[in-house]
């Protein structure tokens, strides 16, 4: 569906109507219920490898997938999302089910097990899960949405990256290579104001984000990414353009980490003054606010699409932990299409590697 | 769109081809087989890329399919992935395979762990030119097998004649997974490896070694210009010696072809792997230990290796003689093992 | 400036350390000494470091010999090794050894050649924690020796104790050539690795092997988290099969230390190499090599190896304990070359 | 000597005395002559591995180093060269007899015949040469000068890179962190519009260079590279600024590589119209008809520097081929520094692995 004005009634701001509105409040706090229940899951020692949160930018991936023409048939845009970028993962149809999966690890889930988290991949519902090596992401993308211009695609492609990535040389070769080949992609920004423990400013010599840009001839917007709707509406303003052809451009969503790098991190090196006041632009409440106030909500219908996602985060979290994990020797699978890892001999019935 | 350049008709007019275009050919019968099939490098275009490997392309196939990047390899190795993500086939060209390096990351961290991950099949091909004799230097001359022969996921092949050039470069295209191909520049455009090619659609399977040479006396292993090196060197301990050499181009390394290995080594007793690449930790390693696993009780002699010695690649002539495995160095040590 | 962290004065104060806290007090003890040598990494200023290695150092030293870098492992790479040129002596952190690959380029090209070329020595050291058995998937638990193995110019090590830890990270940081150092993340806090280091300030060399079990059945060879994995093995084979097993901790893999290894051989005539990283392309085979070379004569039983399997290293608790060896494969292929 | 006002005279151009400007013009004709003599001796078959020529560049590299404090005792200030930077290369005390023993692989040769072409460091002169992978000495050279700062040392370091240079990642993480870590360092961008056979608009899709500095928060000149006193003197602010502390810089030379990449490339890929107009802008014919205009120099002082730079090379080239080359088993020297290469067992007097 494109994110354009629904049939069921007026836009009311940004070209959205009343139920596009609750949709992405209803986006929004999915997201944070489903966070908040990972993070119940790994005190509760549930997951193995490390947990992340994207607590405060909740409206950057939200608001930015919002804007896309998004499908589960493999013809609509594409994003590669980041573990900050998990609203706009479930927004494309990623199920909060296969998240619990991912990170405890289950057979069930999309990797069966072998990749965690938010790495996973999905291209009718045109997810590309990242890998952890940052920036590489963008290069994949440039290619993705290559091959969207080559074969005459309407579809564009939205890559997420932290701040930090911005320092990478994978991230510049990418972003390059879109730019010169006006690949119709849209590089986030996740201008969250660190990496890990280091400052922007240990990371990089500018202001804005948007100053990057021009080193690569591209358009770039800059939107408060607190605040869903201007997210929403410049990173469509992006989006549109990439999808008419002018190639290439990038958003930067300022915002703040407002919890550690991961679980393990609590961000003894923040400045609690700081932090306090981008608390205080948390972008669920804001939003909410903001619906309440111009009337396009009832304290009613928030509080319903609050619990409704409560529901579903739990019901997919339940499934999850009851599935089971997989099999050790799945491990020997898929190395390549036409043969997987031998088993080692010292595990076979007859060890004896002259007769394996 | 312009016609079939020249270089790539030879075969077609009966006539013989190089090594190089024999690459030409295979690279371009694909791209006229599958429109899926599309090529990315550095002065691919106009030029027809360093080695004029892709010469006249750009005007058969046009801008989209034979594209022009910006110098950097890590980017457009990541955007290959991506476009075959997509459905598309790329094909790489590292305008010398020393500088696969800026990719080494998104190769072996992305692209070789993509089916395993769960993002699917990456039928991708990276090929360029390798190998030492050109007084290229440090950074013109490398092999780069041992970058990557390590990554599980990752198939390399490296092919000594112009049939088997060909026929690997269509496999490769068609496998559904990423493979790298070593072309070496000694064996671009030598004379004696000109040879008219059939005329059909073959292809040679990926993980095949092949017996260039049979013997009952000793096993050389190897591949890439040192199959031409080991089997003049048979010639001269056959003429000698009237000693005799199996020589076993294993013609991809990775998947390795441990079969053909194990069962030469059962024949002759006897191994000798030899490799241009530098000695330590190089491929007669892993085939030193998977023969030792599988044919310990044939050997009749310690497995021995010939190889260039561990330096970076000098540029002076002189040095990058000493550098490079000789004919002498293999005769020397095959007749050590006859001996033995 | 601040005073002395806790967490490296525990030598002074004769309590037991942590393999970690022994690469902290040697890394603080050089910068002591030698004002040349400084720090650059990611995240290891303020926070201390992923791993908090480098815990309270900033404090002590200061931002200029404690630099929090932008995230670009070549970048910074590439200028240490320029501060290396002009007379300091650099210690690179990789947050996670996984991320030394954007580094390949400027380490294999750069740095690994510079004194050939005429540059000059580069001390230069590159360290970071490695390994599996943490659920860190494949990004963050890969064991990288052998993508630098084959690269002369480079030295490698990989402490399995706390003492040998502080000793090679001493050696490595006055060493004239740029060396990289693997530490196994699941020895960095291992209980049962703590020991009282003795207070004067000693290193241990690079290049030299340790006996760290004596036996006369079989000659183990390996390094890092496996060789625990082995002496546990051993002690089984001891106590149910009284059958004794010589354990050989590498210590450093690069230069390796062939002398140890044959001298080992020639005594139990039996050779297993056992490695945490994946089986094709492992060092396993540059010793089999070795020793076929050297020894062959002395092998009883073909040289074998346990290693992980083939693939990239997976998530999953039960995927990832598959994908190890683990100490039953050691005793299954001991007993197998036992009984051969 | 720092290139302040000598003392033998007034300034008449650009804070330059009439034999400043002689030195610059000799400094112009020497680098052209060597690279003809270069020609030559390609042609006669002396030379294995590639050459290159910066004809139409001269006075880029020029100006840039001549705006440099060049000492020969390891104090001064220091320059990553190119081989489009060779006229800076000679002017910091690198010998013509050393150039021609390095492309003659000559056993006297700075590297002995293991490297090629200016691939060659002296670190009292302060030439750090190059690798062949682009973009590998910004980094490096970031380093280099970050130890000036940490050291204190009033010290400047110049890295040259071709326009195709900029794609790298490693050109972008090293300039970045050169700017994060206020490094004394001028990054000289040579714009001579080709990588190889590639045009500039296919490796970027910016106008000028200078817009890429922003993206990095850093300072940028922009310099016609044609004329060597605009060189001098963009370089000249761009290294004050370094030296005074105010962190990395970049200096843009506009020129047009007149000649193919290398002697194998007969460049028809080139605009022949294009070509032409660009070799109305030699640097050398412009420089001099300046120097006669003004009246700094007359015709017979202008013959007589050519004829001495001409007489200067043609010694060392002849020197040069006189020399011996290196001994094979030379290849086995300097791999560690305690340690060489082994010898191959086959070439020892006792081929026994066994014993050897
Ligand atoms: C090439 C590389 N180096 C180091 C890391 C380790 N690492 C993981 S996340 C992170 C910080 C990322 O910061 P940023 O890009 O700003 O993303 P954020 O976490 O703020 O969303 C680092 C250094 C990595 N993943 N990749
Ligand atoms: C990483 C890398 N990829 C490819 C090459 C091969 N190569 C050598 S020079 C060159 C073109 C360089 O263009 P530019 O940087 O503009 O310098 P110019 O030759 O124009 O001075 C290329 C592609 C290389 N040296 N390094
Ligand atoms: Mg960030
Ligand atoms: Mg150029």
């Amino acid at each position: 569906m494109p994110a354009t004005n629904s049939a069921d009634g007026t836009a009311l701001v940004a070209g959205l109507t009343e139920s596009q509105l609750h949709e992405l409040y209803y986006a929004l706090v999915r997201v944070r219920a489903a966070e908040e229940r990972l993070e119940l899951l790994h005190k509760q020692g549930h997951i193995g490898g490390g947990v992340y949160r994207s607590l405060g930018q909740e409206a950057g991936s939200v608001g930015a997938a919002y804007a896309l023409d998004r499908r589960s048939d493999g013809t609509g845009d594409i994003i590669a999302q980041t573990v900050r970028a998990c609203g706009a993962l479930f927004l494309m149809g990623g199920e909060p089910l296969d998240f619990f999966r991912q990170y405890l690890a289950r057979a069930t889930g999309p990797t069966g097990g072998k990749e965690a988290n938010v790495h996973w991949v999905d291209y009718r519902r045109g997810l590309v899960g990242p890998v952890s090596p940052l920036g590489t992401m963008v290069g994949v993308m440039a290619g993705i949405t290559l091959s969207f211009r080559l074969k005459q695609e309407p579809r564009v492609g939205l890559v997420f990256a932290g701040d930090g990535a911005t320092s990478t040389g994978a991230w510049h070769e990418g972003l390059n290579f879109a730019a010169v080949q006006r690949c119709p992609m849209v590089l986030m920004v996740e201008a969250n104001q660190w990496a890990f423990s280091t400052p922007t400013r240990k990371n990089t010599r500018l202001e804005s984000f948007t100053q990057k840009a021009a080193g690569y001839g591209l358009h770039a917007e800059s939107v408060d990414g607190t605040d869903v709707l201007d997210v929403y509406e410049g990173t469509k303003r992006a989006v549109d353009r990439a999808r008419a052809g002018e190639g290439a451009g990038m958003v930067e969503m300022r915002y703040y980490r407002l919890k550690g790098h991961a679980q393990h991190d609590n961000q003894e090196y923040v400045d609690p003054a700081e932090l306090k006041a981008w608390e205080e632009r948390d972008p669920i409440k804001r939003f909410g606010e903001r619906l309440l106030s111009e009337g396009w909500a009832t304290q009613k219908t928030l509080g319903a699409l609050k619990a409704r996602a409560e529901v579903e985060v739990s019901i997919a979290a339940e499934q999850a932990v009851g599935e089971p994990i997989p099999d050790g020797v799945q491990a020997l699978d898929a190395v390549y299409t036409d043969r997987g890892a031998k088993t080692p001999w010292t595990r076979l019935e007859t060890p004896d590697p002259i007769q394996a | 769109m312009g016609g079939k350049p020249d270089s790539v008709t030879k075969t077609e007019r009966r006539e013989p081809v190089t090594l190089l275009e024999a690459i030409s050919e295979g690279l371009f019968e694909e791209m006229e087989r599958d429109e899926r099939v599309f090529l990315m490098g550095e002065d691919i275009g106009v030029y027809g890329g360093a080695f004029k490997v892709t010469r006249g392309f750009l005007d058969h196939f046009g801008e989209e399919r034979v594209i022009d990047t910006p110098i950097s390899e890590g980017g457009f190795t990541g955007a290959a992935a991506g476009a075959a993500h997509m459905g598309l086939r790329p094909v790489v060209e590292m305008q010398f395979m020393d500088f696969i390096s800026p990719a080494y990351d998104v190769i072996t961290n992305y692209i070789a762990t993509s089916l395993y991950r769960g993002s699917g099949p990456l039928p991708l091909v990276i090929r360029g030119p390798v190998g030492g004799g050109n007084r290229g230097g440090p950074f013109h001359s490398q092999n780069v097998e041992m970058a990557f022969f390590h990554t599980p996921g990752l198939k390399i092949v490296y092919p000594s004649t112009a049939y088997d050039a060909k026929g690997l470069v269509k496999a490769a295209i068609r496998d559904d997974n990423p493979v790298i191909i070593e072309e070496h520049k000694g064996l671009y455009r030598a004379p004696f490896l000109r040879e008219v090619l059939p005329e059909d659609d073959y292809i040679v399977p990926l993980g095949k070694a092949n017996v260039v040479r049979e013997g009952s006396g000793l096993t050389v292993v190897t591949y890439g210009m040192m199959v031409h090196r080991s089997v003049e060197a048979a010639e001269v301990l056959h003429q000698e010696d009237g000693f005799e050499v199996e020589v076993l181009d294993l013609r991809t390394l990775s998947p390795l072809d441990d079969e053909a290995i194990v069962e030469s080594v059962k024949k002759t007793g006897r191994l000798l792997v030899v490799h241009e690449d530098t000695r330590t930790g190089g491929i007669a390693g892993e085939i030193a230990m998977r023969v030792s696993e599988k044919a310990f009780e044939w050997l009749d002699a310690p497995m021995l290796r010939v190889t260039a010695i561990d330096a970076p690649v000098p540029y002076a002539g002189a040095l990058e003689d000493y550098f490079l495995p000789q004919i002498e160095d293999i005769v020397t040590a095959a007749r050590y093992l006859a001996a033995y």
